[in-house]
């Protein structure tokens, strides 16, 4: 194991060092629990309002920890670097997230994070808690299929988190914003693609190995290779590359109004993510699809690997409504 | 299997008893700990490069726990294996945390017996085996865990009662499971994270395949007391 | 030249690509002008306040077109990559933002940022706009003196732009903005390091060549090499060296309240800005030094280099006020 | 000095006539294009790598402007030299843009004739490094372009009034601003972004003496007709 250049001290502890430092920074917004680990909101999820908790492996900051707040969600768990929290960690958020209303886990599509979240769940209603799950899957680069693990769930996450974040302050109960999560989940897409690898601190080299003139798509967010490789062209090459297949699977047409979130992998600076949409938006709008949302950001992000991710949700107008909803969370607020 | 035979430098009779199960937990912990950067590498080249660190920090403190004489009964091999099961459940995390997990506490529930003998280690990697894909839903076949563990199981089975030295049912389960990993390599991945990649998953051993090889073939390890 | 693996097309276009991303994204928001180039806020500066603008060379984003928008900046100046903007950008970014009541130029201390503006603000003097400026100078990794060309202008200008914003937005004449913003700068200093370097699109090649094993300490936020190299070690060995210089040079003493930024160079992932900003504050409040206010995250970039610093901001309570005050822009919304 | 011998292959006297001055000006867009790569070098090394780049945007608009026409008279030196200040200024930006736009500006004023004798040269020389240093505020020695533009001003003044041709002057400003670059080279910079290197700004040669070497080269490039 190689000493790798990154702001951190023992490569064990970096997670805990790291959401030390959020905690303290955000005193006033979030609350970190330790043994086992997870944050909540500092003023707790408000009576009788249901609870939307989500987690994962560490890595993909500002997600989920940086969503926790207000019109988002309620508590995160955060594992190891690129590993899903363990059960016990999972069912202590959910009895601690608990406003009596029942609580909603947003779970991406990984057998390890649903292993350890429908253990996690069952634990929790031992002690009486309701509690209902949606599986966010919406990684177009993996094929789906009754007889693999099925796609993973990457970038599209956040609308989930948004949106149910947000029906949940309205008062819906946990069926409404379990259904409201189930359908961004059936109406949202996601494609990525790496410029270069990351490291993960513990493995001390980069998680796949990449000549200086390719690129790698149909990545996921834990520094896993893609798909395939392809010779590095410029951004309106690549992010056709991310929008086609976003859109075949979408069946988008013309007409139908969409949200765009260009989401950076966590090296990229903005104005390469602000190129992109630009094509990407262009893209869509040659096939009639109207933008009517946009997002542009590193929100769900994989260590310092360069590259991005091009989500489509189609919308309409429910969802546009709760998309537009107040957010006050530390990486995301309107 | 080669092993087993007569001439067999282990002279002393098996004896799977709470001793032996403490023993295997702690030489488990020592040889993933060894093996933990090159199951790393497995994973970084066809997952997310964690096994190896999940499953040392997992076993490392099973390992710790077990030190610990307050924490937990140890009369019967079930309850250090439910202490081991626990404990890999809360610190392992991934999908390996809950498959070990599960394998283990399944395994502790038809195991609470101060002593096993040969349909003991039959029973056990059943349990194990059946928690598994439970858990999991994979088949064998789909490059993962399951086809080291569902090998061992079967040549137990096979092996059991054909020889007084229980310890011979766990060799036999142990170099099936180490074949039975070998044999991912050439296999393009459908089910855990290696399924993501196709057929570029192809040529590389799966790592739960692997690390379940070490962890049976340290059973084996643990026979013949501490210094073995 | 070689062909560099960024997500751009035409590098000699990059920017404007770029600025029309964002322009497209947040229409609500900003607007862009064209030749020349220019960002102000798409409701305009609101008539009878002070309006506040920066600008400079392009490569730092979000700063400083994502401060645009209630209680921070009117306008924004984007230059070429690390090229301060010209004289007659400046001057229409100034008479465009102009609500009547003057404006405030910040100014980053860059030969060419300075010359730049001198310019252009008697330009738009020329047409009878009343315009002030301040000069940021907060990198303590420069030597200050007379006789050369001073500290450099970084991470303490995005403090410049809050404070300044707010209390154009409270209402402040164009001498109170102008002297609180001095009062900032007089007040805040910062250092950083790079743990690799960056590569300007039409360049093509990394702006310095640093070893594995190696950072570079008191780089600007241009690329340029640091004042140092030192062998990588941990987070908290590298903090101290970005902390120390800082408070020494605001020879902060035990009592005092502090804001304490810690601001990742664009490749940083923002997991290991907040174990630097975990060490940052033990460090201060080693010195009995209370972090009263932070802030953390990618806000003063050299485009994808990794790396952070540190900013201190000795505070009183009318700079805490104005920190505190509500700000709506792209990149920092409270 | 050697080229303004007798010997000398130009044979005909030089005329720095408007023609010329537009000569000078796609002269130096053409030979600072050629030189990009190398001054953005030097750029990378001690400051951002950007100085090649910015002024080769600069001339290359400067070319272009002065190939319409109808932008604006050309009935004296000062007025090329006017249109290529207020072009420079107005694309480069940077400290390059500024420094060189308020040269050619305060030249400008200096040269509004049809045809500069050896005096006209040593004015435009001297109005354009006042410009630079009332605008930058460098002194010699500091590792600027003034250290390129003060030896060139220096050495027409020196030259004129010595030789019928005005060429010679040209040829004795373009060679010791050569040699003025070249001096910077072990120097540490005190003014400009190199200043932030100190010490490490030693052995480099800095980006904006560099090019004003290039760009008087240039101007006695530009005597002897468009084919020289
Ligand atoms: N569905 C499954 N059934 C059985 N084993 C699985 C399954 N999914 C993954 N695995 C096993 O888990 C191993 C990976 O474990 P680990 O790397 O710790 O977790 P993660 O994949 O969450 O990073 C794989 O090599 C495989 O053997
Ligand atoms: N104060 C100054 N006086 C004279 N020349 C200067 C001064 N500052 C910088 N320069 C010149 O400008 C050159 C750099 O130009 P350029 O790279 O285009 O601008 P920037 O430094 O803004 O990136 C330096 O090499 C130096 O010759
Ligand atoms: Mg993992
Ligand atoms: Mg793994
Ligand atoms: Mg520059
Ligand atoms: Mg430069």
């Amino acid at each position: 194991m190689v000493r790798v250049k990154k702001l951190l001290d023992d490569p064990a502890q970096a997670v805990t060092d790291s959401l030390r430092g959020f905690a303290q920074a955000h005193a006033d917004e979030v609350t970190l629990h330790e043994d086992p680990t997870f944050v909540v909101r500092a003023s707790g999820t408000p009576p009788g309002q249901v609870a939307v908790i989500s987690g994962g492996g560490s890595g993909h900051e500002p997600l989920h920890a940086g969503f926790v707040g207000a019109g988002m969600l309620d508590a995160a768990v955060p594992g190891a670097v690129f590993t899903s929290p363990t059960a016990d960690q999972v069912a202590a958020a959910i009895v601690a997230a608990d406003g009596g209303a029942g609580v909603l886990a947003v779970v991406k599509n990984y057998t390890g994070d649903v292993l350890n979240f429908e253990t996690g769940i069952e634990l929790a209603q031992a002690e009486g808690v309701e509690v209902s799950s949606v599986v966010v899957n919406d990684d177009v680069a993996v094929e789906d299929s009754l007889y693999t693990a099925g796609r993973r769930g990457v970038a599209g996450t956040l609308a989930v988190e948004k949106i149910a974040g947000a029906a949940a302050a309205r008062g819906d109960d946990l069926a409404t914003v379990t259904a409201l999560a189930e359908r961004v989940v059936s109406r949202v897409r996601s494609m990525g693609v790496a410029l270069s690898a990351c490291t993960v601190p513990h493995v001390g080299r980069p998680s796949f190995d990449l000549a200086d003139d390719e690129v790698e798509v149909g990545i996921g967010i834990h520094g896993e290779p893609g798909r395939h490789r392809v010779q590095a062209s410029g951004a309106l090459d690549i992010t056709r590359r991310l929008v086609e297949p976003v859109v075949e699977d979408l069946d988008l047409a013309a007409g139908e109004k969409v949200l765009l979130f260009v989401n950076g992998m966590g090296g990229t600076p903005s104005s390469e993510l602000y190129v992109v949409y630009a094509r990407a938006r262009d893209l869509l709008v040659e096939r009639g699809v109207e933008v009517t949302r946009s997002l542009v950001g590193s929100y769900v992000t994989s260590l310092e690997m360069q590259g991005a991710s091009v989500t489509v949700l189609r919308l309409d107008e429910e969802l546009t409504a709760l998309w537009d909803a107040p957010v006050r969370t530390t990486a995301l607020r309107w | 299997m080669g092993r087993s035979g007569p001439d067999d430098g282990a002279t002393l009779v098996s004896v799977l008893d709470v001793d032996w199960a403490e023993r295997w937990m702690h030489t488990a912990a020592a040889d993933v700990a060894a093996a933990r950067d090159d199951l790393t590498e497995l994973d970084r080249l066809i997952g997310d490069g964690d096994h190896g660190v999940n499953l040392d920090r997992g076993l490392r403190a099973v390992a710790e726990r077990l030190g610990d004489p307050a924490i937990a009964p140890r009369e019967t091999v079930g309850q250090v294996l439910r202490l081991a099961a626990t404990t890999l459940m809360s610190t392992v995390g991934g999908a390996a945390g809950p498959l070990y997990g599960t394998a283990l506490l399944r395994a502790s529930k038809v195991t609470d017996r101060a002593v096993l003998d040969a349909s003991g280690v039959v029973a056990l990697l059943d349990a194990a085996l059946e928690g598994i894909v439970a858990r999991g839903k994979a088949a064998s076949g789909e490059k993962t865990m399951v086809d080291a563990w569902q090998p061992a199981a079967e040549a137990a089975e096979r092996v059991a009662g054909t020889t007084d030295d229980v310890g011979d049912t766990w060799r036999a389960a142990a170099d099936a499971a180490e074949a039975g990993a070998r044999a991912t390599i050439p296999w393009v991945a459908t089910k855990g994270r290696a399924s993501y990649l196709g057929e570029r998953s192809a040529g590389t051993e799966d790592p739960g395949a692997r690390s379940t090889a070490i962890v049976l073939a340290a059973a084996v390890r643990a026979l013949q007391g501490p210094g073995a």
